[in-house]
């Protein structure tokens, strides 16, 4: 089949040729319309972050115990003012979950955002001069992928204290492995280009191909890692809050969330439900939509 | 494998291995909390008793002294006595071990006996229902938070439907004598298939529940190498030679297209063993994950220090292990 | 069923292969006719895109999704094979109809042994191998060291348990056809046999190919986008320009007296055919896309003898003695 | 697929035989933690001591009423305020079939009290519950006297903790040995140690029948008990409406309505010995102002926590003392619930616009922390509720005299003894160990050293009734409650008795 295949296949490509490649990624992007869908429902949970205040119904933090475990609305006992019942202190679930949201999605972005720097930088460094520098960060990383995440993560909270900042440096800890991985493998095969060895040629500063000509030609895949890595960061994020090292309360992701309702389980099945299918749901999403960039802008993904 | 090879593996793991334990020092030195206030509790002490507490544990000596004493003492395979159990740390690790691994070992045989035949079938039917339906499924793995899904279940087998049990390694009523330590195995040596079935039963629930994202991205990985192995030339080749579709998928397509998924099960597989402390809590499972997080919140020290090199050595190996394969999958590569 | 027809191994007719993409209809392949003679070495010409290797590729019944064959006739000894089902397809793939790629190195499992590569023809398709497990494990071995005893591989024991990238560019290419030919097939099809190697093993190559269809009196399609090869090594030569054959007839009329202004291009950019003391001329411009193809000459776009009469749709011009060209100047004798 | 459905077909198979996993005798107790280690002179552990407590026998014990028996003494005397003889029990047997001699009693209590005595120099981590004892020493055949090194009234109290251990096993088996080897005098023997998992017992046949205080005596009535460890609440209460376990402990209050409608199980309550608390950092600007403390203590409902989260499982304290502590003050004025007064309170104070506080907690009670982080807060002390790990807020707090941070401490002190001795002295006495509030009152201070070793039972109450009425107005914590150890159990199971000193003895337990 192939190269009976690719002559078809090449004759096809030369059809599109003259569009951008761009143009023609984000074309096919937008065709696959479980992508852009999925891409959609991100960006609503991103405006429900952002626009909590204006969305939420009610307080997320107020708290009411005459309505402690207050189921959802459809079931009996339930009120259309809580949508989705209360949890174990009366809280509205579903302003929590909207408030969540930011939390959620701020531990993601921040995490990826950071981890995608540190990784193209140590990637770059790495691939570039190879040798020792090479050699180094291949230790470092082999340290810490030895290192069981969630113990590091749990000894790194506990010598730190729980909050914020500190669960996202415990999660940026081995998430900048992963795109300082592929920004090492592409830097490897990018250097040689020829249009790398040109600037080099011209004498150009490591510095200056690393930045301006190398980095502009693997950022795509790197992107596409890196968003698919988001999701996931959501999920661990989820997990250190089962192991009790969540954000400072009253604010709650939706791990917190999740791992702070399960005691309800038996008796409040909604208290971690929903905000079990809004993790579900935004990471779903992610993934789907991820996977959609990946397949269009990605050419060695392209099936 | 050459023996240079070889050799070169194990110089590899000693930077592990120190820049590991290095890292636990200097983390257990920053970290507030002391072990023998955890200890003692909400009781009376005299400041002699719980300095005479410390200096049992050894807590007295400074922290470099502690360092250099802890490798000098594990070089020897002593990796000092657990504060909280006041037993060997080498023998509790020990006892939690094989709950860990068996559970481990059957998440990756659950997730390799549904990932590859899945991931095969979605890439040859590319694009069907059914493709679009393990994609789907694959993406819902990896996008379930682990220990919810782990509840979902227990709550639907063994609270409602009540046909699976809550917790635990296997029932009361299966007395094995241990031989593999190995519950799944040791029943079947011992002629028990009661009590294997006892086991299984125990295992299945943990076991879907740690190998999810697994088969989830062993799923995708094999898919997409398979989808890339079919465009290769060798399997028109194969095909042009008349050769039956079952033979060109199994054989010629599949055995190249195993490749990357056996090299990201190995590594996926130091997750597995690292990251089930989540499960093991959920499920009640006896292994090793629980006790080192444990041991973390009283400050167990020696426990956490050898647990984290014992991680670091089955890291090492895990990527020894998927190097081997890789070369048995591939002639192409020599080691 | 007339005389000439069961001369002809091979005879397709009007085949129609096309490839649906984003873009539209790809008609890779436009209304072909070929056949092939019994014992005879057909050689196929033309560049890469236009169409040779979609129509053998269509005649093994090779081509998948997005693919497919629009309409025509593919008769083989007779049968057509369209209206055969997948597995009496099979049957004939590999035993009656064999195939050899361009490439070896990608057209062998890298990871299975080239034993069990050429053993798996035969357990394929050999009626005739012992019933018993040992007794047929034995004969299989014998055979398959014989097939590389005739594509001239020394002990080749040894060499059956290697792995194909453990031999060199032009043992591999012996292997492919060594597994090509391990059912004795009646039509060998050998897809630019020589392309990915160096010179002096591309004569092996086609020698050895040329010996042994002289020894098994099998027919061999050619493919290849040399000229120089075709007119060694094959019989007759079929010229094909995107998507169309553009002229076809017996080798030696073909080279020596071109009809069509593509082949005379072709054979303009041979260095050791052309003339001496002529520059050696490249044919200008690129493939047309295979879209939507007005209905004119298709070569016109690039042709320097092209004239306001080659806007329209051309048949196949009859030059005389089995010579045929799709130009309106075949008859015109205007070569310069 | 072929290996899907086959599978399939196993754990459909397996789901079949699954079922019926205890035999009719097993008793099974879901339990929260597994031991730590099967010495009972070599740990400093609650749940360790609660398993452990159904195979080795102490000298007392405690009934269900908290009361003191003789257990494997058959009687003891005070002989003077710091000397105790106890007559040992004759026809005991270890569970290697060996006697218990007066010989095996000293040499538990020297193992315990001794400095090195555990073996390669290490002393037992228990030495300190045992205060004062200065020697032991066997007068006769079956008496063993007990001198201490000043009056400690608490002795009798603390020994139902103490485990009697064989003089000649531990000296063949060594420490090490006894870790995970178990030969004592109780109700049951070890029959397999699941580490993590299980730890399984049997009946011990020969066993001398307990404490005859302590009614019915005999043989243990199941033929094996066994503690399943479950470390999820939620998991443990599904066992136990399963019907996989029989009794679970910790069951939380708002799984008790569930448990008490279901067909097989029902709730049993005990009055629990930890008394909760806020620790309000006295030397901090914001709480050295009684005022400030006063408001913080009107702002609280506490009733409606109690009701509305620990589902009225809880007894509410004005002082340190359970209700059901010896020395108990009955009569201490209430802080009633009066968010205005709590304001007023805070503008004379010179916070006419509320505070803004943190309150520590750790993750357990994060739930109730931040109810009650939102009634504060509703009286004008914004508070907000800051999770941490016990190991690091205990250090954070029980400073021991040395300098403290932070505003508020929500925590807790139990005191398995019910003596105001093991609650009152470590949380009151100026640097004691769990004085979280930095609190330090002379008065305080002298009473309950003077009462430490007062021998008359009344004059203690008195001094320790006067101590807290002192706390209650200076008000360093605001007293919250006790809660009730809540247990779940099977409607099979008969003859069982929660005990305050959350003990689960298993003794006179019956399965129907």
């Amino acid at each position: 089949m192939t190269a009976v295949m690719r002559e078809g296949e090449a004759v096809a490509n030369t059809a599109a040729a003259e569009e951008s490649i761009f143009r023609r990624n984000l074309h096919s992007f937008a065709e696959n319309r479980l992508a852009l869908g999925s891409a959609i429902v991100v960006l609503l949970f991103v405006l429900m972050a952002i626009f909590a205040p204006l969305i939420a119904p009610h307080d997320p933090a107020e708290t009411d115990l005459f309505r402690r475990l207050q189921p959802p609305a459809w079931m009996p006992g339930g009120e259309w003012s809580y949508l989705l019942g209360c949890d174990a202190l009366g809280r509205d679930i579903l302003s929590r979950i909207i408030y969540g949201a930011r939390i959620s999605i701020f531990i993601g972005a921040a995490v990826v955002m950071v981890a995608t720097t540190i990784g193209i930088m140590a990637g770059l460094a790495a691939g570039y001069f190879r040798g020792w520098v090479d050699v180094l960060i291949s230790r470092v990383v082999d340290i810490l992928l030895g290192f069981p995440y969630l113990i590091f993560a749990i000894g790194l909270m506990a010598m730190m204290g729980p909050g914020l900042i500190n669960i996202i440096l415990a999660l940026v800890y081995k998430e900048w492995v992963i795109p300082c991985r592929v920004v090492r493998g592409e830097t490897l095969v990018t250097r040689e280009l020829e249009y790398v060895e040109a600037a080099r040629a011209l004498g150009a500063s490591g510095k200056h191909i690393m930045l301006r000509e190398i980095l502009p030609n693997i950022l795509s895949p790197v992107i596409v890692v890196s968003t698919i890595r988001m999701a996931h960061v959501i999920i661990l994020e989820a997990s250190l809050s089962f192991l009790g090292l969540g954000v400072q309360p009253p604010t709650a992701s939706w791990g917190a969330m999740v791992a702070d309702g399960r005691a309800f389980i038996l008796q409040a099945w909604w208290v971690s439900t929903f905000p079990g299918v809004a993790i579900l749901l935004l990471v779903l999403a992610i993934n789907v939509a991820s996977q959609g960039l990946r397949d269009a802008f990605d050419p060695r993904f392209h099936e | 494998m050459s023996l240079a090879r070889f050799i070169e593996r194990l110089l590899q793991l000693i930077p592990v291995l120190l820049g590991v334990s290095a890292i636990v020092f200097v983390m257990i030195t920053l970290t507030p909390g002391d072990p023998v206030e955890i200890m003692i509790g909400d009781q009376i002490v005299t400041p002699e008793q719980e300095e005479a507490l410390r200096r049992d544990l050894g807590l007295d000596r400074p922290m470099l002294e502690r360092f250099g004493l802890f490798l000098g003492n594990a070089v020897q395979g002593d990796f000092g006595e657990s504060f909280y159990h006041r037993r060997p740390v080498a023998e509790v690790i020990a006892e939690r071990l094989p709950a860990t691994i068996e559970l481990s070992l059957v998440a990756l045989l659950v997730a390799l006996f549904t990932a590859i035949p899945l991931g095969v079938l979605a890439a040859i039917k590319k694009n069907s229902i059914f493709d679009r339906m393990a994609t789907v499924g694959s993406l819902l793995g990896v996008s379930l938070p682990g220990f919810w899904f782990g509840i979902l279940l227990l709550m639907l087998f063994a609270v409602h439907l009540q046909i699976l049990p809550v917790s635990g390694r296997i029932g009361f009523s299966s007395e094995i004598e241990p031989i593999t330590h190995f519950l799944l195995i040791d029943t079947l040596l011992r002629g028990r298939p009661d009590a294997f079935l006892d086991a299984l039963s125990h295992i299945i629930l943990p076991a879907i529940t740690l190998g999810l994202p697994m088969t989830a991205i062993l799923m995708r990985v094999t898919r997409t190498s398979m989808l890339e192995v079919l465009r290769q030339d060798y399997i028109t080749f194969a095909e042009a030679k008349g050769l039956s579709r079952h033979r060109i998928l199994w054989r010629h397509a599949l055995k190249n297209a195993l490749i990357p998924t056996v090299s990201v099960a190995a590594i996926e597989t130091g997750s597995l063993l690292g990251g089930n402390m989540i499960v093991e809590t959920v499920f009640g499972w006896p292994g090793l994950g629980r006790l080192v997080v444990e041991s973390i919140f009283v400050r167990n020290y020696p426990l956490v220090q050898a647990a984290v090199l014992f991680y670091a050595v089955t890291y090492v190996l895990l990527n020894f292990i998927a190097d081997i394969l890789y070369t048995v999958l591939n002639p192409r590569v020599k080691l | 069923m007339n005389i000439e027809n069961q001369q002809n191994l091979l005879q397709v007719e009007g085949l129609r292969t096309v490839f649906e993409t984003r873009a539209g209809t790809v008609c890779a392949v436009d209304g072909v006719n070929v056949t092939v003679r019994r014992g005879e070495c057909l050689g196929v010409v033309g560049e890469s895109g236009s169409g040779k290797s979609v129509t053998f590729g269509s005649v093994m019944g090779l081509i998948r999704s997005p693919g497919r064959i629009d309409a025509g006739r593919i008769l083989f000894d007779g049968k057509d094979l369209r209206e055969l089902d997948a597995r009496q397809m099979r049957a004939i793939r590999g035993r009656d109809i064999a195939m050899t790629m361009q490439d070896a190195l990608t057209a062998l499992n890298p990871a299975l042994t080239v034993g069990e590569q050429l053993a798996e023809v035969m357990e394929a398709h050999d009626g005739d191998l012992p019933t018993g497990r040992s007794a047929r494990k034995r004969a299989i071995r014998e055979r398959s060291a014989e097939m590389l005893g005739l594509v001239g591989i020394p002990s080749p024991d040894t060499r059956l348990r290697q792995y194909p990238h453990e031999f060199s560019g032009g043992m591999r290419q012996r292997i492919m056809i060594a597994i090509a030919l391990a059912s004795r097939p009646r039509l060998l099809i050998a897809d630019e046999p020589t392309t990915a190697l160096d010179v002096t093993i591309q004569a092996q190559v086609l020698e050895l190919i040329s010996d042994i269809r002289a020894k098994l009196g099998m027919s061999v399609v050619l493919i290849t986008h040399d000229l120089g090869v075709v007119s060694e090594y094959c019989d007759r030569v079929m010229v094909m320009y995107a998507g169309q054959i553009v002229e076809q007839g017996a080798t030696a009329d073909v080279v020596c007296r071109p009809k069509h202004p593509y082949t005379k291009g072709l054979l303009g950019s041979l260095p050791r055919l052309s003339l001496r003391g002529q520059a050696i001329n490249p044919i200008e411009g690129q493939v047309p896309e295979l879209i939507n193809l007005p209905k004119q000459c298709r070569f016109y776009s690039r042709c320097r003898e092209r004239a306001p009469e080659c806007l329209q749709v051309i048949g196949m011009q009859d030059a005389g003695n089995g010579q045929f060209a799709r130009c309106i100047r075949v008859k015109g004798e205007d070569i310069k | 697929m072929k290996t899907m459905s086959r599978l399939l077909a196993v754990s459909v198979l397996a789901m079949a035989t699954a079922a019926p996993i205890a035999n009719a005798q097993d008793l099974i107790v879901g339990f929260t933690q597994d031991a730590a280690t099967l010495d009972p002179g070599n740990h400093r552990n609650r749940e360790t001591e609660t398993i452990i407590r159904n195979m080795f026998d102490g000298i007392l014990t405690r009934d269900s009423a908290m009361s003191i028996q003789p257990e494997l003494a058959a009687s003891y005397t005070q002989v003077s305020p710091t000397v105790y003889d106890f007559k040992i029990r004759e026809g005991v047997k270890f569970h290697d079939g060996s006697n218990m001699t007066a010989e095996d009693v000293k040499f538990t209590l020297d193992r315990l009290t001794r400095e090195g005595a555990m073996g390669n120099d290490q002393t037992s981590p228990r030495k300190s519950l045992l205060g004062p004892i200065e020697s032991v020493e066997v007068t006769d055949a079956t008496t063993v006297r007990v001198t201490l090194s000043e009056p400690w009234p608490l002795l009798p109290a603390m020994l139902p903790f103490q485990e009697i251990v064989s003089k000649n096993f531990v000296e063949t088996v060594g420490t090490e040995g006894m870790a995970t080897q178990a030969n004592g005098t109780g109700p049951f023997k070890l029959v397999d140690w699941r580490k993590g998992d299980s730890i399984i017992m049997e009946r011990f046949d020969d066993y001398y029948g307990g404490a005859d205080g302590i009614q019915p005596a005999g043989k243990a009535c199941v033929d094996r008990a066994i503690f399943k460890i479950i470390p999820e609440s939620a998991s443990r209460v599904a066992a136990l409406l399963a019907g996989d376990v029989h009794i679970i402990n910790e069951l939380p209050p708002f799984a008790v309505e569930q448990v008490k409608n279901s067909q097989t199980a029902d709730v049993m309550t005990v009055n629990g010995t930890r008394s909760f608390f806020i620790a309000m950092n006295l030397e901090g600007e914001t709480f050295d102002d009684i005022q400030v403390r006063q408001a913080v203590a009107h702002a609280l409902d506490k009733d409606l926590i109690i009701d509305r989260i620990l589902g009225g499982n809880a007894a509410s304290i004005s002082g340190i003392l359970s209700p059901d502590a010896f020395g108990k003050n009955t009569d201490l004025p209430e802080y009633s619930y009066d968010p205005e007064k709590a304001r007023a309170l805070l503008a004379e104070a010179g916070f006419p616009d509320g505070i803004e506080v943190t309150m520590d907690t750790t993750g357990a009670f994060k739930d109730t922390a931040e109810a009650v982080a939102s009634l504060l807060t509703r009286a004008g002390i914004n508070t907000k509720v800051a999770v941490g790990e016990a190991a690091i807020l205990n250090e954070k707090w029980r400073t021991q005299g040395g300098p403290k941070e932070g505003d508020m401490y929500f925590t807790s002190w139990g005191n398995g003894s019910l003596d105001p001795q093991g609650i009152f002295v470590p949380t009151h006495v100026t640097n004691a160990r769990g004085n979280s509030a930095g609190y330090s009152s002379d008065k305080v201070d002298a009473l309950l050293d003077a009462a430490a070793t007062e021998v008359d039972r009344e004059k203690r109450a008195a001094m320790y009734q006067e101590a807290e009425a002192i706390a209650n107005a200076d008000l360093p914590y605001v007293y919250l409650w006790v809660p009730q150890d809540i247990y779940g159990v099977s409607k099979r199971l008969s003859g069982w008795q929660p005990s305050p000193d959350s003990r689960i003895n298993l003794h006179d337990a019956c399965l129907n």
